[in-house]
Formats: C-alpha cells, structure tokens, sequence
C-alpha cells in the first residue's frame, strides 16, 4: 500500500494548500510590514472562514457535478431563486415550509438540469446557462425588479436564528481528539495499522486540552460547511456512491459496461447541486434578510474558479470537495487581505487575477515532478500541451 | 422603412396619444427598476403609451436598444444611461433623428469635464437627484453623527462606477462646514451588494478597531456593513445613502444612523411629466436641469422619507 | 446426456445507424465449461457479437438464449449479473481510479474499498499469476497493463461466462502465457470462455469449439480439433482477401523465392509461410540511414546507440514496459526531454516530431486511438494528416480530390473494410483502424518507419499484408524499426533485432541466428546460456 | 465525395439555421398579430444584423479557440481594455497608432493566454478566468474607475468613420451573381462538375438583378463581419492551416506525431483570438465613443452562447464559424424582439432560457434521426449518456 498521507501532501497533490498558505504567509508579512493588527489573528480567520462558507459549499457541491462529468453554471441564480422564495414564503408559511419550498425549487431545477443534459443529451454548458437566465428570470418574477425582505419580525428571528452567531466547541483539542481515537478504534478494530497511529494522536491530543485549553469558536455557516464538506469527502472517499461517481465521470462507458447506472449518477450530481445550491439561497437570505433580483449575480464563476483552482478537472473524474473548500477559500482570503492591507479597488482584479494563475500554476509544475507518464485517451481528447510534459492531472 | 410614424393618433377628446420609449439601464437593479415604476405610473395616468427596454446594465446593449427605439420613431425618449459618455453618442443619434430625449437619473457627457448642471446640448433636460450633493448631506450626516470628525472608513460600491467617485467628492468638504475633520483610514469596495460590504467591513475592522464610522455608498451596503459591526462589538455608527426599504428600515432600528432620502418613483414621474409637457408644448424646454430635494435622514425625521424602492 | 447450452445466439442481426450491417443471423453456441473461439477477418463483426452478448448493443433480430432461457438484456449490468463478464476490445476502464478500483467496479455493497478488496484482489493475482500494483492509478499504466487490469476485471466478477476479445493483442509473451494458463485453469473448474483472436495458435491450442464469422454471418463451426491453422485462415479469408490488391502484389514483388508465375495467393498455408520467412541480413555496406547516438529520457532511455542500414529491418524485442515505446518516442522527437543525437542520412535531426516527419521518419503508434487517429475526421482525412501540403495546391490548399485518391488507393491496397473513405475512423472495427494509421504513412516521403506494434489487432490476411509492407518498405531502401510482443513476427521481418531491458540496449542479434526463446531469455535479464546478466 | 450540399443542409448540420428561422418566423407572426412594426422590415434586419455583428466577430474568432481545444474567457475584457486604450490614446496619437496599440495589446493579451496554457500546461478555464480578471483589473487602472471618452473632435470623427454609417452595395444579385460565376469558373477549370453549376446559377442571378434590382445597404460592422466570417470560413475549410486546426482540437496527440506544431496552432488561436477580440474592442471604442470600466462585463458568455448554440464542441475538433455566427444572430434576434414586442423585462429572461434550450434541444434531436452513431471513446469519455442514444455531434 502507498503511504497515502505522505502521497497527499506532496505538492503535486496538495498544492493548493500550499498556495493558500504562501498566501497567508504573505498576506501576515505585508500586514505587520503594514503595521496592522495581526492577519492571523482569531477574529480575522474566523472572518474569513465564515464569509467563504456559503461559496464554499456551493464549491463543494459544484465539485460533485464536475467529478461526475458535467457542468453547471446555475447554482447562482438557483440560489438567488431559493432565497427569493423563502424570503416571500417565510412571513406567512413560517421558516420551515418557506425552507422546505425553497430546497424544493432548488430540487426541481437540479432535475430539470439533470434530465435535460443526460436524457435529452444536450451539452451541460447550454443547457446550465439556459437554465441560469431563465431561473434568473424567474427571480425578476418573483421579485418584480424589487429587493425581497421578510418583513414579520418573527419570520425574521426564525431565519437569523438558522445563520447569524457563533457556536463555541470548548477544548476543541479534546474533541478532535476523542474524535481521532474513536476512529483509530474503529479501523484498528479493522486491522489496521494506522487505527493505533490515529488512537495514538487522539489519545495525545485530549491530554494536551487541559494544558491548552482551546475554544473553537466560529460562525453557523462554517460549522455548516465543515459538516457537509466532510460528509461529502467520506461518502465520495469511503462509499460506493463516491467510486462509482468517479467512475462515471471519468468513462461513462466503462462505468456502463460495468453495470452502473450512469444517468442515475449524473442526475443525481445535478440534483445535489440544485438541492445545495438552494440550501445555500436560504443561508442567504437568513444572512442579508433580503435578496434584491440581481442577487448573487456572477457567483457561478467564482464557485467553478474555487473548484477548479482546488484541483477539480473539467473533464471529470477527478476532483476532491476538501480542495475545492481550499480553493474558496484562497479566493476570499484574498479579498479579505485587501481589506486589511486596504488595497486600492482598482488595483484589485489584477491582482486577484494574477494570483489565481500563479497559485494554478505553482502547483501544476509541482505536481510535474511527479513525472509520471499520464498518456490518456480522454487527455489527448480534452487538447492539452504534448503529453509528455503532461500537467498535473488535478488542473485539468 | 420603419413604420408606427404615425403612433401620436389622435385619442379621443382630439388628445393625441403620444408614444414614449423608455431605455432603462437595468430593471433588474431595484432603483431604476423605481424610476421605471414612476414613469409607468404617470403615463398610465397621462395616457401615455410606454415603450419600455432594458439594456440590463450594460451599455453596449444600451446602444442597440436605442436604436430598436428609433427604429419604432417614438415621441420622445427617457433614457437612463448605463454610462454617462456612452450616452453622449446616443444623445447625438436621438437627436439627429429629431426625437426629443429627457435623460434621467444619470448625466449625459463625460462628467471629469462636464459639470453636472451643465446639461448636455440637444437634450430636452436632465432630471436626476444631484448625486454630488448627496454625497454632501451624507457628509453633513456624518459631522453630526461624530461631531468633530475621526476616522472613517468609506464602502465603495463597485469599481468603475460614476457614483464611486460622484458619491465621495462633496462629502469631506461638507462634514467640513459642519466642523468635522475625517480621517480615511480604509477604503474598501463593496459592490454595491449586501453580503460583499458586511465582509468588507468586517475586514477593515479587523484590521482597524478604531474605526469610528463606515460611510457606504449605498442603503443595501450600509444594511451590511451595520451587521458587521454588531457583530464585531464595535461602537463605529454607520451611515448610507439611497433611502431603500432596507435604509429606513436600519435607520428607524437604530443600526443605521442616517441616509439621504432618493425617491426614485418621484423621479420617474418628473421626468415623464417634464418630457410630456415638452411635447404637448404646455413647457418646452431645452437642456434644462430639472432635480428634486434628496434630504438627509436620521432617526429625528425618519418619516419624512417613505421609501420608493 | 444433452447438456443445455451455457449461451447461444440464434439468428442474430445487428445494423448501425449508418447503415452497416455488421450481423446478419448469426448464430453461436457455448457450452458450460467450454472454452470456445470466435475468428474472423477485420470488420467480420466478431466485437459486435460479443457486445451483443455483453447487453451494451440491442440486437436487432434474433434471440439471445441464456441457461436455455431467452434473455433481453437491456444494460451491461443485467448481463454482468447474469453471469457474463465480458473484456471488451477497447478496454474501457476509468482512468483518474486505481488498479483495485477498476477491478472491483461493478461490485456492490456500501464500501468505495473494503479492506477485503485487498485481500481478494492478491488472491486474484496470485490465482493468476501476474503482479500489478493495486494502488496505481489506471491512467499511468501502459496499453498493456490496462488489458491486464480489464482482464482481472472480468475474472473478479466470478462470472460464469468470461468474454474476451482480443485480450492477447497488446500483450507481450509473458503475460500472454498468464492468460493462457488463467484460461485453461478457469475452464477446467467450470468456467465458459468465449474467446476472441486473430493469433490462430492460440485459437488453435485454447479453445474447445470454433465460430468463425467471416462478414457478420458464421461460416464455419466445429470443435477446434478438427481444424489447422491452413483451415482456418480460409474460412476467415476468402473472398475478402482476396479483393485485398497489395497483399497479392506485395507478396508478387516482394518475395524472392516465389515469383515466377502468377500464382494465386488463396491457400492459408501460403500466406502463413510469407511470415516466416526469415530475412537475411543487409550487406555491410548499405549506407546508414538512421542513426541514433546517446539516447536518454527520464521516461525511460538509457543511453541507447545503434544505426540502420537502408533496407534493414531492425526488430525491437523486450517486456511489456521495457521501454520500447519510449525508445521509438524518443528517437522520433516526440519525448521533450529525451537528449541525444539522431541522424537521417547523416543529416541532424531536429528533436520534434514536425521536424522528423520533414527528416521522412514515420511513427506508427501504440494505441491508435490516443496517438494515431483524429476521430473526428473522416478516414480519407486521417490519411492525408502527415502529408497534406504534398496533395495541397500551392501547398496551402488541400486538393480533397488529390485526398480522396490517395485514401481511395490505401484502402484498395490494404484492404480496409469500410462502406468508403468517407467513413469515420471510430466506426471502423479495430483492426480497419489500424490499417489507416498504417495508410498515412505509405504514400509520402517516409523512408524512416518506426512501427510499434503494428499488427495489433489485425487479422491474419492484413498482418500478412502488413509485414509485406515492411519488407516492401526496407526494399524500396527504407530504413524500419519494428516493435512487436510477438517475437515470431519480429523474427519474421527483422533483419537484425535489438533486445530492451530497462530502457537499454542489452543484446543485438541477426535475425537469422536467434530464436524466440533466446530473445525470451534476453528480455527477461538471462544471457543466452541462462545465466542473469548485469543490466 | 458526399453529396456536401444536401448533408449541410440536414438539420442535424442545419441546425441552429433551423432554429433562427423558426424564432424569426415566431417573432414575424407575433408583431403582426401585436399590431407592431412589421418584423422583417428592412430597417429592423439591417438593425439585428448591426446588433449582432461585434459579437458574432467575437464568436468567430473564439469558435477558433474552441475547435483547437482550448477556451477563453478574457474576450470581453480583452475588449474593453483595446477600447479604453484605443480611447484613451486616439486624440494624441491619432487613430491609426491608437489602433495599433489597441490591437497590440490584444495581441499580448493573447499571447499571455496561449503561452501559459499550452507552455505552463495549466488548465485553459482558469488561465482565462484569471486574465479575464487582471485584464478587467488593467482596465479600471487605465481608465482610474471612470468612463473613458475621445474628447478630441477630430479623434472622434476619425473614430466615428470607422463604424458608424452604411455602405451600400448596388445590385447585390449582380454582384453575387458575379462571384458564383467567377468561383464557378475557377472550380471547372478544376474540373469540377459543381463547378459549372455555379457559374450557371451566377448568370442567372446576374441576369435577374436588372429587375430586381435590389441594393445591399448594411452598416459598416456587419460588413466587417462578413469578410472576417468569410475568411475565417474558408481559411477553417480550404486550408492545410484550417484542417491542421480541426485535427489538433481533436486529438493533439494524434496531430503531434503526424507532424503537425500542436502549440503553434493552439497558441495561435489564442492569439488571434486576443486580436479579434482588441479589433472588437477597437469597433466598441468608435460605436460607442466612451468606455465604461465595467464596459462589456459578461460579454464572454453570449460569445460562448453563440458558439456553442452554433454547434461548437467545448472539447475541440468541431465547430463552424458560420453557425457560431448564427448563435449569436439567434441571441439578438430575440433580444431584438423583445424590443419590437415591448415584452416585459420579468419574462425576458426566462424565455431567452428556453429558448436557448429549446433550439439545442431541437437540432440535438434532429441530429438524432440521421441516427449517425459515432461511439468515440473520447466521447465516452466527455460523460454522454447511453452510446446508443449518441445526441448530435456538434452539440457536445
Ligand atoms: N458503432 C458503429 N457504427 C457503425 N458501424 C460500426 C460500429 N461498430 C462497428 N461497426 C462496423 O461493423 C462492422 C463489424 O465491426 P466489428 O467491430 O464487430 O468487427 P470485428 O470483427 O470485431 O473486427 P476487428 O477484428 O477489426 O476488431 C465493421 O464494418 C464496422 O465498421
Ligand atoms: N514519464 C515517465 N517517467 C518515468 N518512467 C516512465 C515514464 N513513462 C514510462 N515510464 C517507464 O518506462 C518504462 C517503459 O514504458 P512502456 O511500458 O511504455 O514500455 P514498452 O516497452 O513500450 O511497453 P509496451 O509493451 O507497453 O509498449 C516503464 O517501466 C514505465 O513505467
Ligand atoms: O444604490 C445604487 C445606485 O444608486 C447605483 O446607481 O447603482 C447601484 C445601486 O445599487
Ligand atoms: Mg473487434
Ligand atoms: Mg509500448
């Protein structure tokens, strides 16, 4: 077996960690240089973690629909449509069957997607940019041109309460490491070696709490995508869902030809994606409170950007939700930076630009030191440089 | 040739039915959304006949609508430019056509060179609050809201945008009359959207605890950047500028400590009523500079702005 | 006892959209435990059969019976858990996943990897006697280690019905005898085979029964043993073959000891005595045409040096992943960072590909449908790729009638099989394919050939017809370097041939003067005499 | 060979011709029946054609891009950037170095583009994402956030002479006529059997414009575009470069080892793409006479609208740039119609949606019943659904 971890965080396959953390790093420098308060402090990550949450788990969900092959550039104007509904249902249905209505639109539009590229087999990229403008549309409906607010103080508690605040884990040290030594007990109890590594670190960890003491303290959507992006990493990691997704994505036709139901996978990819991308419109609306029509207007790039600079292929079958996290979350630490560093806006997009291309590329020509022959027939299909200088195979 | 030439037919009563074209920078964004509901409300109240499009806020399509427009040789046109100088050609193309143009909402001409009351020539007038001056209640806000002055922090709305710069340039001078002195420690876009300007300020009082008040260009940022404020646990006042729903709404629950009142459905109603008087005669103009009062709103009189988008 | 038939197919029809007829009302009976053949020329429809049996095409008549029972199997997945675990002719597995993963694709259960995966992905190798690292991901591996993974696929399921089509064509020696002994062993425990190859030994010496289907209709079926390899080639052959013109011509011109006469080329055993002929060595004194110095790549090339004389034929000879294909890679500019000289005529080469197909070297590649045809183009343009400003005006426009005329001309002389050079290459059966690879490089200003496995996939007639033009080529004053698993074949048209280990050159030897199992025992590291040598 | 004609004229091959001939019939019939200005007026066809012509330039050109394999995002930026240069430098430099500039810096832009996606080797979306961005960025520096205009009078004229106005072409049927005959005659001496039905239907055409009569008055651009259309069209078609393009989008691999410079042909779509984009740009400065900072934002997706409506494969190796060009006639034909049919702007979007979904969907259908199986793997690969129910080629 490979020694998977030492495998994961070499830079061919973990580089966009590394990009976020050399730009941390630099971010931290020039903000002391700056004479700033500190860029690490807890305030400011826990400002950045939450304000990438919500593109965050549209990354993740995205990430999904990629692995499985296609293409969806809806998820904005979903999202939008979601929160649009659940603002103007919440006042007189109350939160949970305004909510429920809302992931049931974001349902149907996954389906309408799903149904429309895989069983009238039209290209996703058309028919997701179709469905992006007419859902849109929809929202104009909806909204008639005018910002949506909940206006019933109720409804208004009810949505905050789903969003706005922070959970505080107390020993957070303890809890991960009881968390590490329940799972090292279970893969032990499964023969393995790294069960007792696992227990061992877990074990370490709760008796370092006392002495640490550390408080996790960090926004609602945070923990809400701490909780999804785990949930979807172990199902694509552990589960047959994830190979068989994978294996989709990467050749429809091996996967058939091994019994696979392929539409079933691609459509369900679309529907999660509509079903996040809703869930998403609704933590939305708990956090603005109201959604004007342009809502949300664009985010479809940088959620694909967040993936893609994570690693996830356009072409599918590869990809993982974690990275693609680490990639949403580059993009806001950027924003963030200027922020603190008080940055001209004007000089921002081309900063923001070129630091998207060096971070891609930093770890692509990292990942060809690799040099392992990647010679594919999908890959000489998909256009890419001579392959014997093949680019890593995460940025594709 | 194009047809409709003939669209003023004479209505009942002799009154001639006048056909009006409406390019409208984007529908989708609520204020000009407002304007657009203003000048429908009035023309339905003048039986007027509207002629409406969207250029979705952006100004190449702007110029084709435009030129849909006077392919259906309407009476006159309301424009909303996308663009202040891509809306200089058009006013050029409207007039050669001989189609008389009220501009709204926005200046006609490059506005580095072009004094906002200097009102581009060959249009019948321009009707629009006086951004500048706003930017200036919204400074004299500010020197009430911390008298003497402090540091403050500006949330712009996106880059590229005439108000950037139309809705800053008046402010400090102003909060100088009334005495306060400002530092600018941070100047952060929040593209005119809610969640980006929570954010922003979030950040810049991350980086700046002192700040002791965020200027946002606009109602929604403002809403925002408030939120951001609460939750840090800082005492830094906000204040706006727009007079939205969501505004007022702020202002009223003390998040918000002012804003400067914009009645967009006032406005549109103006510049209808200014075109329409044109053509019947009742007021003929010629680049004319028509505005209406955009007061500045605090808790004190909060009800003197109902809000119109 | 009347034992009911495992599967059988009874008047099976099967046309495409396109209107090829690939089937018409076959027919094919497999006995439980049976291992049974299916041959046919290029094109005869053997692939479609078998993904009629495998539930991934519809037949449009007939019935398909399984255990006696009539079945319609609507997906891949109702054949598969019938029983039938089919390795289709282009292995289609998923790249981005592991070796483990694509071995255990089709299985269920709530686990992406279950720890017993592990264990019974080694028991599966070690019942089959191969090694492969479980770990790998699928998209590293050579074309020949991916069959390996698809034939492992089809055995993991326990299928009572295994399918193979052409598992052995890009196999070199070793691993071929590891199915071999897999399928003798699996049969003799009660699994059913359907096996599919153009190498008629192997037919010959696996199989129980033989089908042979020669254009979509069964010709001929029988048990094995009443059959030779003369037999069989008949039946696969007739008539077209013999509609094949250069075959015929080729063998006129280019065989020293038969041409007197026109003789009619019909008889198998004719055609099989055209492979082995073994060529004698090129005189001393033929000028070097392609010169090659100090290769080395970190793909793969160790400082490897040799020439070729004009009309030589050099035969490459090693394992599978020795590093042949990169060799050739190499000296061909394709490989980037491959350093070293290479000469034409004495001329320095410029190291890309561009640059060597201006040189007049040729590259007949290893998987034709990653490296050697644009699938989106019909035959006739394939053909004219390397050589389009030649049938160009003014060498800037292509003249599609200049095109035409010469797709036309290649598939006359190699006797493709296809409704006309409009044809896209990706209907085209395998072995149709490959013969328009080979056709772009027949009619230019190549005088360099450098074929990697060119007979992959190619039924006997062609692979006559194929190692005619390579004779044909080294005669016309041609240089060629030949890559081959099978060693018979390079034995056949070599001249001299080169033994690879590890990326280098370890042993040359005249054709004439070596066997198959000398070059065996060289590949695998032992001198001739059995010792291991130092690589 | 195949009877070229009749297949190109198949709505499997016609397809998006089809489409725009259906909206327009549908858009003709409702004006009537709405009591609007006659659709099919000539001012109003002149006018949709005027409309559409800078994107459908753009669509040619990116249509190159996407038959060699690649993709790109920065048009729209890279336009707005030769504009505001073009503008801002026009009234000291005068046009014909302002011009220059502009298409200088477009082609630089498609240098930079070329040359980090197939020398760098990282993936073309997020190359062009991020140049789309910093580009942008290099826009609001040139411009300092604010609208850019040529107040020199002259500079203006110069500008103005560029774009605006009609230029008439007497006796059009003449004319036409008269180009048939010559390529007719040029194709028989080819000896060409189709030769001679050309030249037959030029006399004719010509002997029938003394009583038609007809006069071709377009506005400049449209002009523009038909010859760059048609140059691109017959380059694509009758060229070594053009099938060198095609065969390096399809299979790179494949072109490598026949000999062909696969980077050259990728690199040099992407440069040329970076200067039709500046000469678009460039049109923009002279129609519109000012630039906005945000000018043209989201351009690059109507262009790649277009194209893919046109039947281009985001995956390389297929395309027209003749129906990229009606793609981007269908998009403002409808645009156009709403205008004509004063439609509400709430349903706009939504119908533009379906639409746009609707016509794929017709000609990936109609593309069906030719029932041309063309089972690639590449295609398997590019995530299809079932082989048997291959959709249409083009549309993927
Ligand atoms: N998808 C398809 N569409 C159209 N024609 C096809 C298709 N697949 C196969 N054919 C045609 O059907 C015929 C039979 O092909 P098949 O692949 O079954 O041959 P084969 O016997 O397996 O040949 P080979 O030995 O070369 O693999 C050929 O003429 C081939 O061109
Ligand atoms: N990019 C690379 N970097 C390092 N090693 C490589 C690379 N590519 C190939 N190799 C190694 O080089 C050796 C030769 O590769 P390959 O399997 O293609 O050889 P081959 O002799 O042509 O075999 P085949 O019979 O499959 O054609 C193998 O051991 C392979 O793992
Ligand atoms: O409030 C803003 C408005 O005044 C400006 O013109 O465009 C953006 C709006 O959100
Ligand atoms: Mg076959
Ligand atoms: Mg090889």
């Amino acid at each position: 077996m490979r020694p998977r971890l030492l495998a994961a965080l070499r830079p061919g396959n973990a580089g966009v960690v590394y990009a976020l953390i050399l730009i941390v790093g630099a971010l931290t420098v020039l903000s002391a240089r700056l004479g700033r308060p500190s860029y690490l402090s807890e305030t400011n990550i826990v400002n950045i973690l939450d304000q990438s949450s919500l593109v965050a788990i549209l990354a993740v969900f995205t990430t999904v629909v990629l692995i499985s092959g296609n293409f969806d550039l809806s998820v904005a104007s979903v999202a939008a449509f979601s929160a649009a509904t659940a603002l103007s249902l919440v006042g007189s249905l109350g939160l949970p069957a305004a909510m429920a209505i809302a992931l049931g639109a974001g349902l149907v539009c996954g389906v309408v997607n799903g149904v429309i590229v895989q069983l009238v087999g039209i290209n996703a990229f058309i028919v997701t940019l179709g469905t992006m403008t007419a859902v849109r549309g929809l929202v104009l409906i909806v909204t008639d041109g005018r910002t949506v607010t909940a206006k019933d103080p109720e409804a208004q508690q009810s949505l905050i309460a789903l969003q706005a605040g922070y959970w505080t884990v107390p020993h957070i040290l303890a809890v991960v490491g009881g968390i590490l030594l329940v799972i090292g007990a279970i893969l032990a109890l499964r023969k393995s070696r790294r069960g007792l590594v696992l227990a061992g670190a877990g074990v370490v960890l709760a008796a370092l709490s006392p002495l640490v003491g550390w408080d996790l303290r960090l926004s609602k959507p945070t923990y809400y995508l701490i909780v999804i992006a785990a949930v979807t990493w172990a199902v694509l990691r552990y589960t047959v869902i994830g190979r068989r997704l994978y294996a989709v994505g990467s050749n429809a036709e091996a996967a058939r030809l091994s019994g696979i139901n392929v539409n079933r996978y691609k459509i369900g990819a679309f529907v999660l994606n509509g079903l996040g991308s809703a869930f998403v419109g609704v933590l939305f609306a708990a956090k603005l409170l109201a959604i004007n029509p342009t809502g949300l207007q664009g985010t479809e790039l940088t959620v694909l950007a967040a993936a893609i600079l994570g690693g996830t292929s356009l072409f599918g079958g590869l990809g993982s939700v974690l990275k693609s996290v680490v990639g949403a979350l580059i993009l806001f630490t950027l924003d963030n930076g200027f922020n603190v560093l008080n940055l001209g806006a004007n000089y921002q997009g081309v900063i923001v630009g070129t630091v998207v291309i060096v971070a891609a590329a930093i770890y692509t020509i990292a990942g060809r030191q690799r040099q392992v022959k990647r010679v594919r027939e999908s890959q000489a299909k998909a256009g890419e440089p001579a392959p014997e200088r093949e680019p890593q195979e995460a940025l594709r | 040739g194009g047809s409709g030439g003939d669209s003023a037919q004479a209505g009942d009563g002799g009154k001639k039915e006048y056909t009006i074209g409406v390019s409208n920078l984007g529908l989708s964004f609520p204020f000009p959304a407002a304007i657009g509901k203003g000048i429908k409300d009035e023309a339905a109240r003048l039986g007027v006949k509207i002629v409406e499009l969207d250029a979705q806020g952006k100004a190449d399509k702007q110029s084709n609508d435009i030129q849909d427009l006077m392919a259906q040789q309407p009476d006159g046109v309301l424009m909303l430019p996308v663009d202040s100088g891509v809306a200089q050609g058009l006013a050029d193309r409207l007039k050669a056509a001989g189609i008389p143009t009220v501009a709204v909402a926005s200046q006609v001409g490059d506005p580095k060179t072009r004094p906002l009351k200097d009102v581009y020539p060959g249009l019948v007038a321009l009707v629009t609050q006086d951004e500048y001056a706003a930017g200036g209640k919204a400074g004299e806000i500010a020197a009430q809201v911390l008298p003497g002055g402090g540091k403050i922090a500006v949330v712009e709305g996106a880059a590229g945008f005439a108000e950037v710069v139309n809705r800053w340039q008046e402010f400090p001078k102003a909060a100088e009359a009334k005495g306060a002195t400002f530092e600018v420690v941070a100047r952060q876009p929040g593209d005119w959207v809610q969640d980006k300007a929570q954010s922003a300020c979030q950040n810049m009082l991350a980086a700046n605890p002192d700040i002791q008040l965020f200027y946002a260009q606009s109602d929604d940022m403002s809403v925002g950047c408030a939120k951001a404020v609460k939750s840090a646990g800082s005492k830094a006042k906000v204040i706006g500028i727009g007079g939205s729903k969501l505004g007022i709404d702020a202002v009223k629950s003390g998040d918000v400590s002012g804003t400067v009142c914009f009645k967009p459905e006032d406005l549109g109603k103006l510049a209808l009523d200014t075109l329409y008087k044109h053509l019947t005669g009742e007021k003929k103009q010629n680049a004319a500079f028509v505005t209406y009062d955009t007061p500045p709103i605090t808790k004190d009189n909060v009800a003197d702005c109902t809000p119109q988008w | 006892m009347v034992t009911t038939p495992l599967l059988s197919l009874e008047g099976v029809g099967k046309s495409f959209p396109n209107g090829t007829v690939a089937l018409r009302g076959a027919r094919l009976t497999v006995m439980p435990g049976s291992v049974h053949g299916l041959v046919g020329a290029n094109g005869a429809g053997k692939s479609t059969m078998i993904k009629v049996i495998a539930g991934a095409h519809a037949p449009t008549t007939g019935t398909v019976r399984w255990k006696g029972e009539r079945v319609v199997w609507r997906d891949p997945g109702a054949a598969r858990s019938a029983g039938v675990a089919t390795i289709m002719q282009h292995v289609p597995l998923a790249p981005t996943l592991t070796v483990l993963e694509n071995v255990f694709l089709g299985s269920r259960g709530p686990w992406r990897l279950p720890r017993r995966r592990r264990g019974e992905f080694a028991d599966l190798l070690d019942r089959v006697g191969y090694r492969i690292d479980p770990d790998a991901e699928v998209a590293d591996l050579a074309i020949g280690e991916r069959q390996m993974v698809a034939i492992l696929q089809a055995l993991a399921t326990g299928a009572e019905l295994v399918v193979m089509d052409e598992p052995t064509a890009s196999l070199a020696e070793g691993e071929r005898q590891v199915v071999f002994d897999v399928v003798r062993r699996l049969s003799a425990q009660g699994t059913a085979f359907l096996y599919v190859s153009h190498f008629l030994d192997e037919v010959l010496s696996l199989t129980d029964r033989v089908t042979v289907l020669r254009d979509g209709t069964v010709v001929e079926e029988g048990e094995t043993a009443g059959y030779d390899e003369d037999r069989l080639v008949q039946a696969i052959l007739s008539e077209a073959y013999a509609a094949s013109g250069v075959g015929r011509e080729g063998r006129r011109a280019g065989r020293g000891a038969s041409e007197e006469g026109e003789r009619p080329r019909s008889t198998g055993r004719d055609l099989l005595a055209g492979e082995r002929v073994p060529a004698a060595p090129v005189a001393a004194e033929a000028p070097v045409l392609l010169s090659v110095r100090g290769l080395n790549s970190p793909a793969g090339v160790r400082d490897v040096s040799f020439d070729v004389r004009e009309g030589e034929v050099v035969g490459i000879a090693g394992l599978l992943g020795s590093g042949r294909s990169e060799i050739l890679h190499a000296v061909y500019g394709a490989d980037p960072r491959a350093r070293g000289e290479v000469l034409v005529g004495g001329r320095h080469v410029r190291r890309t590909p561009r640059a060597a197909v201006a040189a007049g070297m040729a590259l007949v590649p290893e998987d034709r449908n990653a490296q050697g045809l644009v699938g989106a183009f019909p035959i006739w343009k394939n053909i004219s790729l390397p050589d389009l400003p030649a049938l160009s005006s003014a060498r800037a426009l292509p003249s599609e009638r200049a095109e035409g005329d010469r797709a036309r001309r290649a598939i006359a002389d190699l006797g493709i099989v296809c409704p006309g050079p409009d044809a896209m290459v990706t209907e085209l059966s395998g072995g149709n394919a490959q013969k328009v690879v080979f056709g772009k490089w027949l009619y230019g200003g190549a005088r360099v050939f450098m074929l990697d496995e060119p007979t992959a996939g190619v039924d006997v007639g062609a692979k006559a017809d194929i190692l005619e033009l390579v004779r044909r080529f080294a005669q016309g004053g041609g240089a060629v370097l030949v890559v081959s698993s099978e060693f018979e074949e390079i034995l056949a048209v070599a001249t001299r041939v080169l033994v690879v280990r590890e990326g280098r050159v370890v042993a040359e030897r005249p054709a004439h003067e070596t066997s198959e199992e000398e070059l065996l025992m060289l590949a695998n590291g032992f001198d001739a005499g059995g010792e291991p040598h130092a690589a």
